[in-house]
């Protein structure tokens, strides 16, 4: 069913294997941004959020000075 | 006070008001017709200069170069349309009129076509000539053109709603006008390359009418949706 | 949120001020009950019609006057007052538009073009377009900025007179409205403020 | 306005987020492995095409991609309808999620497109028509993602979008058309890039799968982004809190 015999033929594809490799290179590329980016967004997205939550219940009992370093490791943590 | 019993709505009386506050406007400030057509003829002039200046190269291109240099400049004073309403307030006025919105859209840009599209189509046959245009190919170049602007204007009045609090809408406003005008292009350069190898160009003309309605339909309902829209 | 469950009553010989700090959201309800904005949650009636099913009629018998002045600065006053009361469905009549004109305090201004004109001018040329337009409910959004003492007490008369005669005024305005004639209401939007400093969420 | 509550509910940011969730690992098996064996079985199996010789392999990406780009554009439509009308704050989310999505696979579509023209035409860029009127999608792609980007409050940008969007919708069946008879018009009917009936059954098998890997993975990538803009934009609200806050 294989139609190439060996490896080497695989990847040259007779002449054709720089276009359909190049396509797919591009394909993937395009694969790799429809995944990562959603990720990034969301880290960023959760990393905002927690840093409201810590705002609002920080203002509460903990002294200026610590807050603004949890500012730091939330930004940090990102 | 006179209470507003059911007075006869006189929308029609509405629309020749804004027509002619529109014409006054342009006529007062006679830029805003001489810059379009100013641009047209330098666009007009530089692609012999860029490209090559004799005859049968030129003839050739002509009818592309009229076409785009006319939509280019069509673009360029669409920036107008609203934006200059929106800065001192009279597009209020325009939202809160008991006239149907789309109906005083169609008149505003019914007069932009006048002060720029139409300029434009009685100045194409004088670069036809300019260009070497085929002598039997300048009457199908005005039809085009007379049929074809109406349809920019329509089109870029979508545009220009959408962008008309975006300061440098500019660029914007070229990019969502684009696609809509393509199809106009290449049936108006269809046409009028037809007739320049003396081959029945009417077909073109009925597709190009047929966009030209379609934009009288459709364009003014949207453009007055995105007035609406993007005025809250 | 602006503001929430915030509602009143406007009938016939009514004057509504309200008032609230910069950014309490004033002409954000002005839009909103004019109909230039969507955003609310709530509904609007007029002669206990919904807004959204009588919009024509609304706008026959409204006028709205925002920040800006609403008039073109190449055209003249006259010019001006005709093309807007076209809009508002009027047939200008040359006389009633000078006297109009002359009622504003800007007689002998009428062929000027507005570019011409001082900011103060510009909105009396927008009074004039409301007087000329006979509209029923005013709405006005900081009427007084640019106005001199006298033209402060000429529209505060203006607006006196307008109510007598079965016309509403909604305004907005930092100048405590004398009230003469006893049917000023005032409405203070920090009654109805929200938490947070968000336009209030559309639907759903 | 519709008061159906079913239909409400099926709109609520927080309904989607839990439903999604649940199918997220199936999507996730499912796509990666349609992709594959897709792939591998076109790649590695198929015989080569009797006229373009192994070049046609890369229809494998092409045809997909332009298939996706082209659907993605009229579920943006549908989605600017439902917005319009129903005001469901839902379908402004997935209007704004997916027009990046479309963009890519445009850009994708283009990109083998040219590829492929390389070998069977000796040129990177032809104006064919079907690559013409996807680069004119690729305009309409920018113009949305463009216009979400100018205009600040998210309302304005939200309703906006649907309009241009439905206007966009109305204007590509045009431009199919004036595209496709200026193409013939102009070069006469140039090899078409896919004759897909007429391919042979070992050929079209490993297609279709591929078309329904892209489509499960374009549906995952759109629930992924989906989620993250649910999160973002309900963040003031309790449950989005206590999801996050821990």
């Amino acid at each position: 069913m294989l139609y190439f015999e060996n490896w080497s033929e695989f990847l040259a594809m007779d002449g054709h294997g720089f276009y359909v490799w190049s396509a797919y290179a591009v394909g993937l590329l395009v694969v790799i941004y429809n995944v990562l980016s959603p990720m990034m967004a969301k880290r960023k997205v959760i990393a905002s959020i927690q840093r409201q939550e810590r705002l609002a219940k920080g203002v509460g009992k903990m002294s200026s000075i610590t807050e603004s370093s949890l500012l730091q490791d939330g930004r940090g943590a990102q | 006070m006179a209470t507003t019993e059911q007075q006869s709505m006189r929308g029609g009386a509405a629309c020749l008001a804004l027509i002619k506050r529109d014409l006054t406007l342009a006529f007062r400030s006679p830029g805003q017709i001489v810059n379009p057509m100013a641009f047209f003829l330098m666009v007009a002039s530089l692609f012999p200069l860029g490209i090559a200046p004799d005859r049968d190269v030129l003839s050739q291109l002509a009818p592309g170069i009229i076409w785009i240099g006319a939509l280019l400049s069509v673009l360029m004073s669409l920036d107008s349309l609203f934006k200059s309403d929106q800065d001192d307030g009279s597009l209020d006025q325009l939202l809160m009129s008991p006239h149907p919105l789309p109906l005083l859209v169609l008149a505003k840009v019914f007069s932009h076509w006048l002060t720029s599209g139409f300029c434009l189509t009685i100045m194409a046959p004088l670069l036809a000539i300019m260009l070497h245009l085929p002598a039997d190919a300048i009457l199908p170049l005005f039809v085009t053109l007379l049929l074809g602007t109406p349809v920019l204007s329509l089109a870029g009045a979508i545009g220009a709603a959408l962008t008309v609090r975006i300061q440098r809408g500019g660029v914007l406003l070229t990019l969502l006008s684009l696609p809509l005008y393509i199809p106009v292009l290449i049936f108006a350069t269809g046409a009028v390359n037809a007739a320049a190898e003396s081959l029945p160009w009417n077909g073109h003309l009925l597709w190009l009418s047929v966009f030209l309605l379609l934009g009288l339909c459709l364009a003014p309902l949207a453009a007055a949706g995105a007035l609406r829209v993007i005025n809250e | 949120m602006l503001f929430h469950n915030l509602s009143f009553q406007l009938s016939p010989g009514d004057v509504l001020q309200i008032e609230g700090r910069n950014g309490a959201g004033k002409t954000t309800l002005l839009r909103i009950i004019a109909g230039l904005s969507s955003h609310a949650r709530g509904d609007i009636f007029w002669n206990d019609l919904p807004l959204a099913s009588a919009y024509a009629d609304f706008r026959l018998a409204s006028f709205f006057l925002g920040h800006k002045p609403g008039v073109k600065m190449d055209l003249s006053p006259l010019e001006n007052m005709h093309w807007r009361l076209q809009l508002k469905n009027i047939q200008p009549v040359e006389s009633l538009l000078c006297e109009a004109l002359e009622q504003v305090g800007l007689y002998g201004y009428e062929d000027i073009p507005c570019s011409h004109l001082s900011a103060g001018q510009l909105r009396r040329v927008t009074f004039a377009c409301l007087i000329a337009s006979k509209a029923k409910l005013w709405i006005l959004d900081e009427p007084f900025t640019a106005i001199d003492i006298d033209g402060v007490a000429w529209l505060e008369s203006l607006i006196d007179e307008h109510a007598t005669n079965g016309g509403m005024v909604l305004i907005t305005s930092h100048q405590p409205l004398s009230d003469r004639k006893g049917n000023l209401r005032k409405l203070k939007l920090e009654d109805f403020a929200g938490d947070a400093l968000e336009v209030f969420d559309g639907d759903y | 306005m519709m008061k159906w509550t079913f239909f409400h509910k099926l709109g609520s940011p927080k309904w989607f987020y839990d439903i999604s969730g649940k199918w997220l690992p199936w999507l996730q098996i499912t796509s990666l492995l349609s992709l594959v064996v897709a792939l591998i079985w076109g790649l590695a199996f198929t015989p080569p095409d009797y006229l373009q010789g192994n070049s046609y392999r890369i229809i494998f990406i092409h045809v997909p991609a332009s298939f996706l780009a082209q659907a993605i554009y009229m579920m943006m439509a549908t989605a600017a309808a439902v917005l319009l009308i129903w005001r469901i704050k839902l379908a402004d989310m997935a209007l704004k999620v997916m027009a990046p999505i479309g963009a890519s696979f445009c850009i994708l579509s283009l990109a083998t497109g040219a590829i492929w023209g390389q070998p069977t035409w000796g040129t990177w860029w032809v104006w064919d028509a079907r690559l013409t009127s996807m680069l004119i999608l690729l305009f309409l792609y920018i113009g949305i993602i463009a216009l979400r980007g100018a205009i600040q409050t998210s309302e304005v940008a939200a309703k906006a979008c649907a309009i241009l969007s439905l206007v966009g919708v109305v204007n590509i069946p045009i431009i199919k058309y004036s595209v496709n008879w200026w193409n013939t018009l102009h070069q006469g009917a140039t090899l078409k890039l896919t004759e897909k009936p007429s391919m042979a059954p070992e050929m079209l098998w490993p297609l279709l799968l591929s078309i329904l890997g892209f489509y499960l993975f374009f549906t995952l990538v759109m629930f992924l982004r989906l989620r993250v803009e649910i999160l973002s934009r309900e963040k003031k609200t309790r449950w989005v809190k206590a999801l996050v806050g821990e």
